[in-house]
This record gives C-alpha cells, structure tokens and sequence, in this order.
C-alpha cells in the first residue's frame, strides 16, 4: 500500500497493523526518515535547518510509488509492503517517510526495504527546499542517492 | 497541451501550469521545450541547463526524445529530493 | 540499550521513543522477527508449527547483546540501538526479537540494523524448540545465518 | 567448577547445573569434558559429537582449549537459534 499525505502517521500503529493476525511472517523490516536540524554531514559545520517544505507531484507521486511498490513485490515474496510520504512544510524531528516490507524470512524483508527507500530517493517526483536563515534553498540532488539506486538496477 | 513546472523550475518560469499551443511539427519534449525557452526570460533561463531538468510525459518519466502532442501532460522538475 | 524478557514488547512505542525529541536523527531503521506456523522455506509442504519455546543463559545472553550493541556503535555513528529478545513460550504471530539503529544517514541505520540481527542470531545464546503435533524438536543453526554473519567479520 | 547445559545437552546429560571436581590436571575445556564423558551414559551421548556443542568459559565462548580452573563457570550448548 501507498500513501501520499500532508499529516503525519503513526509509525507504531502502521507497524502493529503489519503484523496483525499474520502468522506467515517471519520479519517486518521498516524505516522512518526524519528531518534533520542541520545541512551536510557534519552537525557543528552544518547551517542549522528550520523548517523544509516538500513540493510534489499529485497523480505522478502516486503512480510512481505504485510501481516501486510493484516492483518490490516482483522481486522479493513479501507478505506486505508499505509506503507512506508526507508533504508540505515539517520541522526537525518530523517524520517524512516510511517504508516497510514483510516476509516469510529477514533476507527479503531487509532488501525490499532497502529497495523501496532507495527507488523512491530517486524516482518518486518530491522536492525538498530548505528554510535556514541565509534564506531558502532547494535540496539538491545526491549522487550517493543514485549511487544507491542504481545497486537495484 | 498542458505543461507543469515544479520546484525551481515553477519559480524561473513565474508560473505552476500553463496551456501551450506549440508550433506544427513539434513532435518531442526537446522540440517542445525549444518552444518554451522562446515564451520568456524567466522560460530561457529555466531550460538553460538541461543536465539538470528532468522530464515525465503524462506523468512518466521521459527524456528529450520523448513524443509529445496535444492533449499530454508534460512536466519539468528538478532531479527528485524526496525521502 | 538491550533486553532479555519473558513479556511481549509494544514495537510501537519503542520506535517512538526512539525518535523523540531527537532533530539529529536522519533514520531509524527497524526489525522484528516473529514466530512463523511453519517450519522450512515453504508453507505447504513444512510441518506446522504449534509453538515454540526459546530457553536462554541467563547473564551471558545479556553479556553478548552487549557486545553486540557496543560493536555496532563502534562500527557506525549511532544516535541509538536498542536489542529486545523474548524467552519462554511464544505462539505463531508473536514477536520474538526486535533490533534497531537510528543514525544522522539512512546507510548506517541499515547496516547497523542488518549486522544487529546478524550478529545476534549467531552468538545470543538462545536456543530454540518448536513443538509440533509430530513431538518437540530443538530448531538447528542454520548455515545461512552463519554466512550472514561472516559478511560481518 | 560449576558446569551448565543447555537445549538438548541438557536433555542429554539430565541435569541443567552440576558442580564438579575435575581431576587433578584438568586445566582445558578439552580435558573438562573427557571427564565429563565418564560420568554417566547421558553425559557421553551428550558429548559424542563434538562439532555440535559449543562452549562458554565465564559466559565468554570458548574451545577445546580454553583453560579452566576452578571456581569457573563453564557452560556446554549447541549452536544458538534465536533471533
């Protein structure tokens, strides 16, 4: 399942509904994104984050999660798979994104999930711009993040 | 046909959505944006480097080969910043 | 932080916590494993599982998820890992182990999480009986968990 | 010593905690469980294959060398399965 939304979930209730009444799971393997107060990879060199907003796509983001989704079904046997991605404006410590996949064993469960974040980094149409105080900025693209995607191809 | 700009492609070109009317024989997103890039400064200056636009016609992704005619969807953005 | 208890856990509100009040935290990736009704790679031909009971070394489990825990902080910049293993009796559906890593960057969350499981899995001293209607059996190490945690090593 | 089974060893040999006065000489895991194997018929059907039994001195794993003394805690299991 997919979700595209503004308000913020419940991680723990989306995790308990992944798990209920299933005896055919082995593993739920899940990951929340948050934002985080600062840019780069440094906390005391970084420029203290405000705020971001996240611009998307209606229809588009849909679609696109749809097929991430899809795709991950197809290549590992899962019991279950969840996507949930917020929009708009969120301040540090938010959540923004949720992935989480199922399965009988660990390995498929581990991989899909990896996979959903990693395809969704670099195909679901979201725009982040940053609020700091040298003004707003948008978030640029990372290599990393192709680099990431691309182990999936 | 219907055009969308996202993120700072929206604030370049000064607009969300436009109805574009291109001239006969534009049959490909590249041709489309040659288009484009002659509405207006803002429209030139958001096309000037196309390295870094990214293409979905009909809300999948595309690339300058990608055929186009009346009645698509045909949006610019950024590479993708989500997650 | 670890745990080694008889009671079920609330994977819910431990992510939660896991998250809050923290703006440094980028992921938190999350496993939990769960007792299966079957035994074997494939449902329809495995045995059915009834039940299972998981017997451990009270003192050196604590020990070793220790270590554990303390590895895995050592290997990734961690803003959090947290280890809860269940003993006793558990029925199909329930939750038998939760593992966790929360970091500024999605990779070191994985990995930690990934390695945190692996790691467990093949020095926790747990051991494992499943009852069926075809009698007890005492479940046995499996070579892939082995090879899991060798890609640690 | 005190000497700890676990699982099926502890199935095995009857008993999961004994304490034990090795003979004089005994000062590896090896030597512990030759003494062992003689204690009764359980303990060395416990103790037949020993690729399967793991060992722990002081609840750090160890191997057929690891020294003992006494007042050690030493503890047989087979390989572990949770998770």
């Amino acid at each position: 399942m997919i979700r595209v939304q503004r308000e913020d979930f419940d991680s723990g209730a989306e995790l308990a509904r992944f798990s209920q009444g299933k005896t055919s799971v082995g593993g739920i393997c899940l990951f929340v994104g948050l934002v985080r107060d600062y840019i780069g990879h440094d906390p005391a060199a970084g420029t203290p984050v405000q705020a971001m907003t996240l611009e998307h796509y209606p229809g588009m983001t849909e679609r696109q999660l749809e097929a991430i989704e899809a795709e991950a079904r197809k290549r590992w046997p899962l019991e279950d798979a969840l996507v949930i991605h917020r929009y708009g404006r969120l301040e540090p410590g938010d959540r923004i994104v949720l992935v989480a996949a199922s399965s009988a064993h660990r390995d498929a469960a581990f991989e899909a999930c990896r996979f959903l974040i990693d395809w969704l980094k670099t195909k679901a149409p979201f725009w982040k711009v940053e609020h700091t105080q040298e003004g707003d900025a948008w978030v640029e693209a990372r290599e990393a993040d192709e680099d990431a995607a691309k182990r999936w191809e | 046909m219907k055009v969308l700009y996202f993120a700072w492609l929206k604030a370049k070109t000064g607009m969300a959505e436009e109805d574009i009317a291109p001239p006969a024989g534009t049959t490909t997103v590249g041709q489309l944006i040659e288009h484009l890039k002659t509405l207006s400064p803002g429209h030139a200056a958001a096309f000037e480097t196309l390295s870094v636009v990214r293409v979905a016609v009909n809300q999948d992704y595309g690339g300058l080969d990608t055929p186009v005619k009346a009645g698509d969807e045909v949006a610019f953005f950024p590479p993708v910043t989500g997650g």
